[in-house]
């Protein structure tokens, strides 16, 4: 299951969605909102997506598993939009009948999102914002 | 020919829209759009790096030809799920 | 946390608990009961601790992961008696700052498991039971 | 001495019992014990390797000198959470 949306994510039901009574273990990996990066206080986030595309590219992150760990029980749920401290962003949940693929899996597709999915996250401060990996800390009165 | 550029993030902000409708000559590839863009709006790109490119939902080199009606994302680095 | 239990396994809520708003990351490990071993059909599974001790020794695998991967926010819960197919024998969360740490720490105590940590599985099957680890496949009639 | 013997699992199964109660020499030892429970109960301990010995609830090496009401348990193999 891949899944780009707006909406609150459910970890537990996306978890019961790749459980089965064939496989011993689940991993899940959920990303939840940082209260600080660097020392500065993070007030909220906003994930932004290149939608359709990004879909896109998890399938075939999902396919690199099952071709690398035959694990084909897997779920990727990334949501958008602006986020308060605490909520979740992502959740990664694999199922296997060994858990080292699981493991080895769940932590292969959360690097993954770090490479070429296009979603952008926004760090909001007290007195700034950045988009995460692209600017360098910026403050309002820089705004280009 | 005309693509459709589509811009995301800081990008997005900076354009102050997500899309834009872009003329090129015929034959024009993604590098020769990436020159228009910088004549067009020379601060846009300033400092994004790397920036990917994407030609109708699919990454491409710069040699990669376009064609009339294509959606071009400018796609700068991304920072999806969590952390830095 | 710590739980040996004979009741039922609440993941959600043990997940809760680990969350923080200062870790960006939680890795939940869920085991639960696979349906087959080496192609025999598992009718039931049965854990039995060493109680106390269990709990005493899971102690300590905290605190391992405390000192290797500076992580604290663990939580490791195991239930005893009958199980049912697809129910959850065992779950281990843990959230850190950083991800890498939370994937290494869940895997390292998910492994300890099998180490010395006095809790024993049987598998019952349709046609004899066997305990896993210390005993080769033993049917109804060869039972000492 | 008299010292609480718990066993558990399969041993538990052998034995038809959790826990037992056995006299020893003063000054026993651990490995003393293992031979007084290989004596009284032939079959109990066959093909189970490694055992690993607690007294009160901590591993202790065969040397370990016993004291009169220690707990000591015979611990089989373990197979705590998934998978084998």
């Amino acid at each position: 299951m891949i899944l780009v949306t707006r909406d609150p994510l459910d970890p537990e039901a996306i978890t019961a969605e790749v459980r089965s009574e064939a496989c011993g273990g689940v991993v899940t990996f959920l990303g939840t909102t940082r209260n600080e990066t660097d020392g500065r206080r993070v007030v909220s986030l906003e994930y932004e997506a290149y939608e359709g595309m990004a879909e896109k590219i998890l399938e075939r992150v999902a396919q690199e598993v099952r071709e690398r760990w035959g694990v084909d029980r897997l779920a990727i749920a990334h949501r958008l939009g602006r986020l308060e401290l605490g909520e979740v962003s992502l959740v990664v949940a694999v199922a296997s009948p060994h858990r080292a693929e699981a493991f080895a899996a769940c932590q292969y597709v959360v690097g993954r999102l770090k490479q070429d999915v296009p979603i952008w996250k926004k760090e909001v401060f007290e007195d700034g914002e950045v988009w995460v990996g692209a600017e360098t800390s910026r403050h309002p009165s820089t705004v280009v | 020919m005309e693509v459709r550029l589509r811009v995301f993030a800081m990008l997005r902000e900076r354009l102050g829209a997500s899309n834009v409708s872009l003329a090129l000559p015929e034959g024009s590839t993604v590098s020769d759009l990436l020159k228009a863009v910088e004549r067009r709006y020379p601060r846009l790109l300033k400092g994004v790096s790397p920036l990917l490119i994407a030609v109708n939902a699919e990454y491409v080199e710069g040699s990669f030809p376009l064609s009339d009606r294509d959606e071009v994302a400018l796609v700068p680095p991304v920072s999806g799920g969590v952390g830095r």
